[in-house]
């Protein structure tokens, strides 16, 4: 055969992993680039931050108490005298933790039975059914049971924050993966009739490989647009449950919890409210721009263009 | 003033009422909110003084209403009296409320207002005598207070025992002698009232209607009264007291405060509630506390907290320091006031003292043991804000201390199936407030008795909560139950307080709380009274023109 | 066809752009054709040569952005579409050309019956009434062959097999007897024995009512039965043009010519092996500077790596290409083979 | 061609069936089938291309899926290179699979977006031999030429290549087992006319080195002329017409083959001028519903009133033509019109 | 379409009565009393006869099923009776709420003015606001518009409304005091004057809750309407000659509006369940406000009688938006 093989379409970098094109597509994505420095800023100040800025968020100094921005404490203090952005620090460690933890439950929870309901015809009625229980479980009941329930067991078994954390994050994750599951399952169903799964079953591909091979990667990006939007979710759940009375304690700083406690104070002090409100609504935004951008570079539609 | 003249009243408790019945609820929302409607033979004044209300005297041994032996009372009725209906209010409608607070199956929420009563007879239509089983000092109970009001018989003759629960109109909408009718009863939102054309005073009240709000929280309800003046009065603002403060600049209303026996406390646990007991044994009397058994360790505790500073975070214009169980009436108040004054070196001294010396790590110890206590409390903002501050406070005098909150409905709970209950006790300290009702102090001082101890014989019922054990006390008790005469009476009972705080120190009082609310500018007459319904004489009140 | 009749439609330099983010793709270079009344004008050319966006930008149907359209005329009726406004653009859109697309399955909206989307340029263009509409529907439906028209009025597309799609949407293109019809692959989605139906309508119709038709197709075994002229497009450019016996019979640009070859024949004698044209067709980011053929084509020198050839007339009347090949003097053989 | 009859069938189709099950109501019970493929048999000898064409939607996807149990089959049996396929247990097909293989028509959608070139081709690879990592890739290295596709490519993703390139890499998946019989399904339909050709190619020459087997599923006709040895007609789950190619092409027999045949357009404005395409009437009727008696009937230009209530019997001609239409059928053959009429009344 | 409708309200009766005991047996089983929150002035004794007279110590099941029994048969017998007259019901236990020792049914008709007055008509709002910007914003896709409408809606969806809420009256109720802050559940409108009051004291609820239905909705008909804008059909509908308004709200917006209406019909359960946060802040005191003090009261029998309405109305409207979605397509035919 004469044949020699034939120019390739792709421009002419040698062999770069799509992630690659993911970055370039994410890249011109002018908000999610910014949504990006903006989540990884607030990661790193509260992270590497509490190294720089040393002060305990628990120490009480009871006479610089309801102080405004000063030197000594740049976002002032709040009634008890604590540092308020030692303390907006260490919440958003537990926050920015609580977001991602939750998340991740609830993708790793809607992935798994999205996929084994959209992969195996049998399984598939019954994981769909529970689908819908949940879906239509009041989660507020729910939750709050939850909290109840297991608030105790888990403090003993982890520590009184762990415990609320375990316990808050679980029961966000556990009742927010509904969502994922079905769009999970859709794309399933519709992978699933595309030829190079039936490709791969002519092979004789098992299904536990097809799924991690073949079905896995490509539901990447609904998840990734779940996740992300699941985070922004978690957060303002974990807030509003700290305003019904059943978030972390209140001697366990989160932003929510800050806000929260804020609220009083809204006339008098306004910037308490202030910091904890630009500081979810700086993550919730600049996580929601990301997703957006994800979703733009995971498409390869969008992408090819 | 003439009846009606003033329009409207409105008023807003964050609370909202579930029920008007007083008899199948104790929480303060619904009695206050009953107590615009249904009235008690005689209340207790914002001094704490009985006032006569449907009788035209308090009946005494020196007037003869009440039997020499202390073992009957005779109210009698004032003439003329009329339930909103219009019918005649005789002693049969007392006699039928004794009956249906003591039916067995009516699950009567104060049915303690009628311990000892052994029957009620009604001798003619507007006198009523009260028979006690046995001498009963104080004989002010039944009819006596917000708590115990006369209903109609008429309205609840169907309504006896079981069937209580089953009233819902009459339990929404009782009638009444005082100065409001319900007109329209939504539970847990709103109540309408209107003036009772058949009060007994024909001026008052002032006001044709009255709207009784709730729901939201106590800083909204501040806002409403104080700074948009959308309301006229708002209860207990439970508020930290320079959010009052700002919320009072608004300029439509003054928040007023007043004082009655609620104390915030810490107790200390006497028993070894250590998880390593076999469950049964843990937090029993058979355990005492490895740590607190020692009255110089109680002691150095209280002493490390600075109460004054508790009062100006927490509670401000609505609270004051205090170092007594019983912080009034002023009768029954102990002069103790050795605690206010922090004593950090004093307490490292005491502690010294007791064995306990600095460990490496700035934690005391004594042999080998690590000063440790585990401090419990519900989950309530002053309370954790409390919780950290004595935390830093112990720290100071080298005690760590583990905190822990549990839920309200829990903690109060009282489910013997949970290790969270405060009568559980599975902690080494813990805080919380109570209180008691009324004037007297007997049942409230008789609660620290060997056996109240709450235990797992008796489900761990009991009030005795830090399992206080001394046989002197108990003799005490029981003297304060024998004596009438009422000088005595305060110098027994201040004796007992002073034998659970300042000689034990097994009970820190900390804070003296009060209640403060707020009424517009524009209402006049308010009187705040915390030893009845706060709102006891809305009647009086009026609108300054 | 009358050669002379003026043409209805008049091509001139037409230029679409797209930009992207790799950069702008020429899609459309310096296009030029006529089309003349009741001629049936048949366009060729592989994926990707530009058939489609040529006869869209015409009519300006492309999105843009991300389209373009840089330069050129397109004469119609003595106006030019490209620079008339909008509201000018859609009276002649629908009513004076009518416009099939390939898909018939997504070309209909699946959410209004069929009456509703055959009456709606009737009662646009032509002010109908509702009932004027539907009979003139009715009309149209039993003219494309579709029985029982009066029912399947109230019918939505997906009730419609592929075949039947594509006769309402002819339908829908023929609603208000336009002079130009341009039908963008109608039949590369249906079964051989449905295209054949449907040629035979178009054949029909057009003897009926004599409008010009624009045809774009791969197959040029559809071109072969219906087309009076045939043109040839390769990545973005006409580079052949002419009567369809000429073309076929006398192919002159290399392209045209590999493109007859490729395609196995069902009558006649069997080859044994099929020609091929080597490679792909060229990305056209940039307008072109040399000849977009020269890396396929086997005959390919010098000058066409220089200079983009333009179209210049063969021999025979009305019959262009665009190869240096033609000035090479009329000596076929191809000398000068690129190494 | 004329020696093949002493040769056994490398590929045994006897009566499949293959039913996709209609639930409906309230209970979701069945009440039918689409009967996409119905009864069908043919053998396919070794080093063969036996050709597949019909209509859109008349089950000839269905077909090859369903020989390389790809479905469950509701009934009949496939017997590869003396295997039953059809019915066995999923660990002994398991052990089959190398020797059968697919190529699909989209050769976007056949090829994960997600694997690299080289991953995909050594996808089966990894499945079915235990190769070191240097002979997996030395296998992929000889794959890619066979296909002719550059060895540099190899850690390309398929998005980055042309319609033919990527049908090239899935010739090369399915050439990875070293298989005996492959089943093209319209390998080439998704590809441009200039590209169709080098792939076709391409296939014919690969089946001459590797002695493969093929299926070739198509509904372009003169591609399939081109390069199916025999060619099978179907018509909505059915086989009407089978034969040699020559004959076939040259004389169709079935009034379906016919029309089908007289309906490809040729590139030759003379003859096509000549042409008079048998145009048939409507739609192809649903699989779930088809007609009495002979499928076609609806459509067919011949129709006689039998053919409407009597399934036509196949008819074997000699040479490997079979046809069953009941304008051939033995006992109609003579008396066909009047035993017609007969049964009408 | 019928035979699908009965066929999924079939397969909703195993699904909610699973929900009803899932529901009644982690209420049951979650620590708590209600009487926690009475005094701790009153006696254990007098405690124990109070729970004695609620039931409250029975065994699990006999409460479910009495529960069950009240729910399924004794409650709509009342309905019956209150529609024609009759007395079935006389005599019968209903489903009495522990703190309001009241029939809970009673309560939550009650309930329903104010809540859907205020969440249904924010949701309402919402749902009208969110439609234009979403068709708008996909219309101009990356305009100032589309970018000032991606912004506003982020807020909207990050700003938790206990914050939004006591923002708005700080400023409208408080700084300019417009509004009022607190919702009056009494006020009867019969005049114009009381229309207004009623206006008025629904604005500030209702931009709240609206903010954040605009903010999810209208991002979902930008995508949903983009998704359409790109197809075909769109082509063929300008080919035809169509003006752009027709062709974007004739011809793109039905088909946008398929998935979008589902997820309109599925966002109505949270009118009733889901505005807890906001009813609290402005006193509306609708079901929400119910469901949260009942759960603070462990008043079980209302908390499980909501929570089993709220699981019974997300059944139906899934349902609805089932049959809606066949509706709207034709392609879909669900039999
Ligand atoms: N929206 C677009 N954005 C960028 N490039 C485009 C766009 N639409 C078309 N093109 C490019 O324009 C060129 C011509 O496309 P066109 O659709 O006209 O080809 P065609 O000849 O109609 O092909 P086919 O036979 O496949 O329909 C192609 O190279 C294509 O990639
Ligand atoms: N998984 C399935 N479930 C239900 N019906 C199916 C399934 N696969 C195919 N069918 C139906 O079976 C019939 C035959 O389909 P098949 O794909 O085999 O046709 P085909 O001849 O390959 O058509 P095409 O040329 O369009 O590929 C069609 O009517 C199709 O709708
Ligand atoms: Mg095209
Ligand atoms: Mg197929």
């Amino acid at each position: 055969m004469t044949d020699t093989p034939l120019e390739p379409v792709a421009k002419d970098t040698s062999a770069r992993s799509q992630w690659w094109d993911v970055w370039d597509q994410f890249k011109t994505h002018k908000g999610a680039l910014f949504g990006a420095a903006v989540f990884l800023f607030i990661v790193l100040a509260v992270t590497l931050g509490p190294l720089v800025w040393t002060i305990e968020p628990t120490f009480i100094d009871i006479r610089a108490r309801n102080s405004g921005p000063s030197l000594a404490h740049p976002f002032g203090t709040d009634q008890l005298g604590r540092d308020i952005m030692a303390r907006m620090m260490a919440g958003g460690q537990v926050s920015i933790a609580v977001g991602l933890t939750a998340m991740a439950i609830s993708v790793l929870l809607g992935t798994l039975i999205g996929v084994v309901s959209g992969f195996f015809r049998r399984l598939d009625g019954v994981l769909m059914g529970l689908t819908d229980l949940f879906l239509a479980l009041p989660l507020l009941p729910l939750l709050l049971v939850m909290v109840m329930l297991f608030r105790e067991t888990l403090s003993r078994s982890f520590g009184p924050e762990m415990g609320t954390f375990i316990l808050i994050v679980s029961a966000i994750g556990i009742t927010s993966w509904m969502q994922t599951a079905r769009i999970v399952r859709g794309e399933v169903l519709a992978l699933k009739e595309r030829e190079f799964v039936l490709a791969a079953r002519s092979i004789g591909t098992p299904s536990r490989r097809m799924i991690l091979r073949h079905i896995l990667p490509n539901v990447l990006s609904p998840i990734m647009v779940s996740a992300t939007l699941g985070i922004a979710t978690a957060i303002i759940t974990e807030s509003a449950l700290s305003f019904l009375g059943l978030g972390f304690p209140p001697d366990f700083p989160t932003w929510g919890r800050l806000l929260f406690d804020a609220i009083d104070y809204l006339q008098q002090y306004p910037e308490r409210v202030f910091w904890p409100g630009l500081a979810i609504s700086l993550t919730v935004l600049s996580v929601n721009y990301i997703g957006d951008g994800l979703r733009d570079a995971l498409d390869p539609r969008i992408r090819g263009r | 003033a003439e009846r009606g003249s003033d329009g409207e009243v409105k008023i807003i408790y964050w609370q909202a009422p579930s029920i008007m019945n007083p008899y199948l609820s104790g929480g303060t929302k619904d009695i206050e909110a009953a107590s615009l409607v249904v009235e008690p033979l005689a209340r207790f004044n914002e001094k704490g003084a009985l006032v006569p209300y449907l009788v035209d005297e308090i009946p005494t041994v020196e007037n003869g209403g009440v039997a020499a032996d202390l073992t009957s009372i005779t109210w009698k009725l004032k003439e003329g009296l009329k339930w909103s209906d219009g019918t005649p209010v005789t002693s049969a409608d007392a006699k039928f409320t004794a009956e249906y607070c003591m039916a067995p199956d009516g699950g009567c929420a104060q049915s303690a207002k009628f311990d000892g009563v052994e029957s009620v007879e009604t001798p003619d239509e507007r006198t009523i005598v009260v028979n006690f089983t046995g001498p009963k000092p104080v004989p002010y109970a039944a009819f006596v207070g917000a708590q115990s009001p006369l209903i109609q018989a008429a309205q609840f003759k169907d309504c006896l025992g079981a069937k209580a629960q089953e009233c819902t109109d009459a339990n929404f909408g009782p009638i009444g002698t005082g100065p409001f009718v319900v007109t329209d009863f939504k539970p847990n939102d709103v109540i309408t009232m209107k003036a009772n054309d058949n009060y007994r005073d024909p001026a008052k009240p002032a006001f044709a209607t009255l709207t009784f709000k709730g729901g939201g929280d106590a800083a909204s309800a501040g806002r409403a009264v104080l700074e948009t003046g959308e309301y006229d009065y708002a209860w207990n603002l439970q508020l930290a007291p320079d959010v009052i403060a700002k919320m009072a600049e608004g300029g439509k209303g003054t928040p007023i405060s007043g004082f009655g026996t609620l104390v915030e406390r810490i107790e200390m646990n006497m028993t070894d509630p250590s998880p390593d007991l076999p469950e049964g044994e843990r937090a029993t009397a058979k355990h005492p506390h490895p740590i607190l058994s020692d009255e110089r360790v109680r002691r150095a505790l209280s002493m490390a907290i600075d109460r004054t500073l508790l009062v100006e975070i927490g509670y401000g214009q609505a609270g004051r320091p205090t170092c007594n169980l019983v912080p009034a009436p002023e009768l029954f108040a102990s002069d103790n006031t050795d605690c206010i004054a922090q004593d950090v070196e004093g307490a490292k001294a005491l502690l010294d003292e007791a064995g306990w010396t600095v460990g490496a790590d700035g934690i005391r110890e004594k042999d080998g043991k690590k000063f440790k206590l585990l401090y419990q409390t519900s989950t309530n903002a002053v309370r954790q804000d409390f919780q950290a501050l004595i935390k830093q406070w112990w720290a100071d005098i080298g005690v760590e201390t583990e905190l822990k909150n549990i839920d309200g409905s829990v903690f109060f709970g009282g489910d013997p199936a949970s290790p969270d209950t405060f009568q559980k006790f599975y902690a080494d300290v813990e805080m919380y407030a109570n209180n008691f009702d009324g004037t007297d102090p007997e049942q409230y001082l008789g609660q620290y008795t060997c056996e109240k101890a709450p235990k797992p014989s008796s489900q761990w019922q009991g009030e005795n909560i830090n399992r206080f054990c001394d046989p002197a006390y108990d003799e005490l008790v029981a003297e304060l139950g024998k004596t009438g005469e009422i000088s005595k009476r305060a110098e027994i009972a201040k004796k007992l307080n002073d034998m659970l705080t300042k000689d034990s120190m097994t009970i820190v009082p900390l804070v003296d709380r009060g209640r403060v609310s707020a009424h517009s500018n524009s209402l006049g007459g308010v009187v705040l009274n915390t030893w009845d319904s706060e709102i006891w004489n809305a009647a009086d009140w009026y609108r300054i023109k | 066809m009358p050669d002379t009749a003026m043409p209805i439609l008049d091509v001139k330099g037409l230029k679409t752009v797209f930009r992207t983010r790799g950069g702008e793709v020429h899609a459309v270079n310096s296009v030029d054709f006529d089309l003349r009344p009741g001629e049936l004008l048949g366009v060729v050319g592989e994926s990707g040569s530009g058939k489609s966006v040529t006869m869209m930008s015409l009519l300006r149907l492309l999105p843009s952005p991300p389209a373009e359209m840089r330069d050129g005329k397109v004469m119609f009726d003595g106006q030019d579409l490209l620079k008339i406004s909008p509201e000018e653009l859609r009276k002649i859109r629908g009513s004076k050309i009518g416009f099939i697309f390939q898909d018939p399955m997504t070309s209909l909206n699946p959410v209004y019956t069929i009456g509703f989307q055959l009456a709606e340029p009737l009662r646009a263009h032509l002010g109908m009434s509702k009932a004027q509409a539907r009979t003139r529907s009715v009309e149209l439906l039993q003219l494309v062959g579709i029985p029982d028209a009066e029912r399947r009025l109230k019918d939505y597309p997906h009730q419609f097999s592929g075949g039947m799609r594509q006769r309402v949407m002819i339908a829908i293109a023929l609603a208000c007897d336009p002079q130009v019809l341009i039908a963008d692959e109608p039949t590369t989605a249906l079964d051989v024995t449905i295209q054949a139906q449907i040629i035979e309508l178009v054949k029909e119709l057009r003897q009926k009512l004599g409008m010009a038709i624009i045809w774009i197709t791969h197959d040029l075994g559809v071109i072969a039965g219906i087309a009076d002229r045939v043109m040839v497009m390769y990545a973005g450019q006409v580079v052949e043009e002419g009567p369809v016996g000429e073309i076929f019979r006398d192919p002159q640009h290399p392209y045209t010519q590999a493109l007859l070859k490729t395609v196995p024949a069902v009558r006649g004698p069997r080859e044994e092996k099929l020609q091929v044209i080597e490679g792909q067709p060229p990305i056209m980011h940039g307008a072109p500077v040399a000849c977009s053929f020269r890396n396929r084509c086997q005959y390919a020198f010098d000058r066409c790596s220089e200079e983009n050839p333009e179209l210049r007339s063969v021999s025979a009347p009305g019959h262009r290409a665009a190869c240096f090949l033609l000035d090479k003097a009329s000596t076929p053989e191809p000398e000068a083979v690129n190494g | 061609m004329a020696e093949v009859e002493t040769v056994a069938p490398l590929v045994k189709v006897r009566d499949l069936k293959m039913y996709f099950p209609i639930h409906a109501g309230l209970f979701r019970t069945h009440v039918g089938d689409i009967k996409a493929v119905d009864g069908i048999s043919f053998d396919i000898l070794p080093g063969e291309t036996l050709g597949l064409v019909g209509e859109s939607g008349c089950g000839k996807s269905t077909v090859g899926r369903s020989i390389l149990r790809l479905y469950d089959v509701t009934a009949g049996t496939v017997e590869i290179n003396g295997f039953e396929i059809a019915h066995v247990d999923r660990d002994s097909l398991r052990s089959k699979r190398p020797m059968m293989q697919m190529i699909f028509q989209d050769p976007q959608a056949s090829l994960n977006p997600r694997m690299t070139v080289a991953s995909i081709i050594g996808e089966p690879l990894d499945e079915h031999m235990k190769l070191s990592s240097d002979e997996r890739l030395a296998r992929i290295y000889e794959l890619m030429d066979w296909v002719g596709l550059n060895r540099e490519f190899a850690k390309r993703y398929p998005h980055e290549f042309s319609g033919g390139q990527r049908q090239r890499i899935g010739i090369a998946r399915a050439l990875a087992l070293n298989p005996k019989f492959i089943v093209c399904d319209e390998p080439i339909a998704a590809l441009d006319v200039s590209i169709q050709a080098q792939v076709v190619n391409l296939l014919e020459e690969l089946q001459e080195r590797l002695d493969l087997t093929y299926l070739f599923i198509s509904h372009d006709l003169s591609m399939v002329r081109h390069i199916a040895d025999r060619v099978a007609v179907m018509y909505l789950g059915r086989i009407v017409e089978v034969g040699s190619r020559e004959a076939l092409f040259a004389e169709p027999l079935h009034p379906y083959t016919q029309a089908l045949l007289s309906a490809v357009p040729e590139p030759d404005p003379e003859s096509e001028r000549h042409r008079k395409p048998i145009v048939l009437q409507g739609d192809v009727p649903s699989p779930s519903n088809p007609p009495q008696g002979c499928n076609f009937s609806t459509r067919c230009p011949k129709v006689m009133d039998i053919c409407r209530q009597i399934e036509p019997a196949v008819r074997d001609f000699g040479e490997g033509r079979q046809v069953a239409c009941h304008l051939y059928s033995e006992s109609m053959q003579t008396t066909a019109e009047p035993t017609a009429g007969d049964i009408t009344n | 379409m019928l035979t699908f409708t009965f066929r999924r309200l079939l397969l909703a009766i195993p699904t909610l009565v699973l929900i009803s005991l899932i529901i009644f047996l982690l209420l049951d089983l979650a620590p708590g009393d209600p009487l926690a929150n009475q005094p701790l002035s009153i006696p254990p004794e007098v405690r124990q006869k109070m729970r004695d007279a609620l039931g409250l110590d029975a065994p699990a099941y006999i409460r479910y099923l009495l529960w069950a029994k009240q729910f399924f048969w004794v409650e709509p017998l009342v309905f019956v009776d209150w529609v024609i007259g009759t007395n079935f019901s006389e005599g019968m236990q209903r489903i009495v709420s522990w703190q309001f020792r009241s029939p809970v049914f009673d309560i939550i008709i009650q309930r329903i003015p104010q809540t859907l007055w205020v969440v249904g008509l924010a949701y309402l709002v919402g749902v009208l606001i969110a439609l234009p910007i979403g068709i708008i914003s996909a219309y101009k896709q990356y305009s100032w518009f589309d970018q000032i409408g991606t912004f506003v809606s982020m807020i909207g969806f990050s700003v938790p409304p206990f914050f939004s809420g006591v923002l708005m009256i700080v400023f409208f109720a408080i700084m300019l005091p417009w509004f009022p802050s607190i919702y009056d559940t009494t006020l009867v409108v019969n005049d114009f004057e009381s229309f207004g009051q009623q206006i008025r004291q629904m604005t500030l609820p209702v931009m709240v809750l609206a903010l954040q239905t605009t903010a999810q909705l209208s991002r979902f008909m930008r995508a949903s309407m983009l998704d359409n804008l790109n197809h075909d059909y769109v082509r063929t509908a300008r080919a035809k000659g169509m003006t752009e308004k027709v062709v974007l709200l004739v011809h793109v917006l039905r088909n946008s509006m398929i998935p979008v209406v589902t997820v309109i019909a599925l966002g109505v359960p949270s009118i009733f369940g889901g505005a807890i946060i906001t009813e609290q802040i402005f006193k509306v005191n609708g079901l929400g406000q119910l469901l949260i003090t009942a759960i603070y009261a462990n008043d079980l029998p209302m908390v499980q009688t909501l929570a089993f309405i709220f699981a019974v109305l997300i059944v139906l409207c899934n349902l609805i938006a089932d049959v809606l979605y066949g509706l709207l397509d034709p392609r879909i035919r669900y039999d």
